[in-house]
């Protein structure tokens, strides 16, 4: 449910922005992990609500959903989510699992399949790709 | 553009922050920042010391936080309200690479619920690395540092004062916790008192 | 190819690594660390706190690390050789991000110049974080974990061992530290002693 | 004086991935930060007297010497060592700097030129950037 807290950082962020070069926003384009399992819905329902009043106000939110590539600092082994036991951790905790919340979170909670290690990089952050100007 | 940093940017606005610091380990960091929050009018505690999480122990919860629109929603007990990734990832370890606690760190600042919260008191990890960074970044704020008397745990102290200054930012308050012991009347003091001590008060 | 990595996993290659370990800070990684080295043959302590930098104060060295071909030349003490970030940036702060903290501590690992020496003892950070990654990127060791009775401590302890055990690392010694202080002719428990602690000790 | 560690860890790696894929190397171009300030003759010398017996026996070392990016992530500034104290910090060390021995420890030593903080990101690792196998 924290979708709203997330489409509100987008319309806040791009507004100051836009407000900063002076222009008004068309299309803001913006990439999520596939591991926080997002209500796109509700983001994109939250993001219209949102953008009222803002220089975003006629602008349309596209949400790419991207699955992150991981990589083990140990053996060097890359893998993709289908690889990772992210169901399982899902059923534990419910909707609001930990990596919905915060995709930061995920070396805690996957191991490389290869070797084992918790040493996972990924780039798991929540990025604003493009913003088209009016 | 950076949605999550901007986002724990403004939910600090206008808040009256704190930062429980040391830079040394076990020298009663979050007893000190719990006890902060209590005697502060509407308050709250955010624990970012991410592999510890001790606020949720030190208060007895063992429940995960709700999450609704407005965010995450505090726990709450005698009256103090607090945030603790305890309360996301329940009872287990948490191990993460250095650049993902500080990305960890700026989602629960951003996603903290503190509506009707005027004091925001933040307890901080051991150490000067990415946390420190991270809400030197979102924040400005008042250290207020701890220490034990112990030699080991001064220097560092001395250390994160000499930083704080560079930066400009002013600790406002000096604990020196587990001072000392009281043996059947007499004082005894189990971290020594070195003169170093006097010169960390003197500042 | 990553050839700092791969120069620390080759000087440690054959040799006995200990790791005091603890997740939770000020409970005696330092000091246990400084007495394992003493007490071993042939041993070098690694002091990988990079922001405490405890081991140059514990043995009471002001200068900096000699650097020759073989590389970073240990301080010797009593007989005990020992590194630390403290011989090379000396007596001043040290702040970094996450990520830079890991890529240091590698490279202390692959810059000692282990020469005859057969037991390395690695004296930990707290917390669970990057450079307990990265020693478990870098080589196999033996972890001793170290906690006082605190139940803030045993907790934190707890969740590391349950770590240790998912990734079949094995500890061989848990030191209970600051157990209890003799007040005249009475023992007193400042940090209590929680049944929790039982558990651990049967772990 | 870590410059024979340096090159040593070059020929190693290099070496054990030429056995590994069962070839002989000609060539190896590493790259360097400029906050280093290695000594590249002593780097030459070393690598050229490390590589005998290896399969890298009859290469030549390429060192490139990189002058970083600095990014604050505090305020998003984005410079180069021209505006660091980096001279400053030389003096006070000598030869043996911190950052000729471990470059990574540059954000302890240098604050943003704009904002004062020391929350610097860069690109600070020595990396083999290329191989030319015979
Ligand atoms: N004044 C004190 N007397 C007794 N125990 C204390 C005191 N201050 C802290 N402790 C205990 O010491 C341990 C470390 O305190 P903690 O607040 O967790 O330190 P930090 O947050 O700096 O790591 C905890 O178990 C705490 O209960
Ligand atoms: N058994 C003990 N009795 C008295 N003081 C101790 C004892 N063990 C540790 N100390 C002191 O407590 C402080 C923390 O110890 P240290 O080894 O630095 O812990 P850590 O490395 O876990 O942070 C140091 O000042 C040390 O001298
Ligand atoms: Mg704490
Ligand atoms: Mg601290
Ligand atoms: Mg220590
Ligand atoms: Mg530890
Ligand atoms: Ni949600
Ligand atoms: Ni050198
Ligand atoms: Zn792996
Ligand atoms: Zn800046």
């Amino acid at each position: 449910m924290h979708e709203y807290s997330l489409a509100f950082s987008i319309v806040q962020s791009v507004d100051k922005w836009a407000r900063e070069v002076g222009v008004y926003v068309k299309r803001v384009v913006v990439s999520v992990p596939s591991v926080a399992m997002l209500d796109l819905g509700i983001l994109q329902e939250a993001y219209d609500m949102l953008k009222r009043e803002s220089r975003l106000e006629n602008s349309k939110l596209e949400v790419k959903v991207k699955s992150p590539t991981f990589k083990c600092r140990r053996c060097g082994y890359t893998f993709t989510d289908r690889e990772t036991p992210l169901e399982e951790v899902r059923r534990k905790y419910g909707e609001e699992y930990p990596l919905h919340l915060i995709p930061e979170l995920t070396p805690t909670f996957i191991k490389c399949p290869r070797c084992g290690s918790n040493d996972i990089e990924a780039d798991l952050s929540i990025k604003v790709e493009e913003v088209e100007t009016a | 553009m950076r949605p999550i940093l901007d986002l724990a940017r403004e939910k600090l606005k206008g808040k009256r922050v704190f930062a429980v610091l040391s830079g040394k380990g076990g020298v009663g960091k979050s007893i000190v920042a719990a006890f902060w929050a209590m005697a502060l009018p509407k308050s709250a505690l955010i624990d970012l010391d991410l592999f510890n999480m001790s606020t949720v122990k030190l208060f007895g919860v063992e429940k995960l936080h709700e999450v609704d629109k407005e965010g995450i929603k505090p726990f709450e007990v005698d009256g103090v309200k607090f945030f603790s990734l305890g309360g996301i990832v329940g009872d287990r370890w948490v191990v993460l690479p250095g650049a993902n606690e500080g990305n960890v760190a700026e989602a629960l600042l951003a996603f903290a619920d503190l509506t009707g919260v005027e004091n925001v008191v933040v307890d901080m990890p051991p150490g000067t690395g990415e946390v420190l960074l991270t809400l030197v970044r979102v924040t400005p704020f008042t250290p207020i540092v701890v220490t034990t008397p112990s030699r080991a745990a001064v220097s560092v102290v001395r250390q994160l004062m000499d930083y704080l200054q560079e930066q400009s930012i002013i600790p406002e308050v000096l604990v020196i916790n587990m001072a000392y012991l009281m043996c059947k009347g007499e004082k005894i003091h189990p971290f020594g008192w070195p003169k170093e001590l006097e010169d960390l008060k003197s500042r």
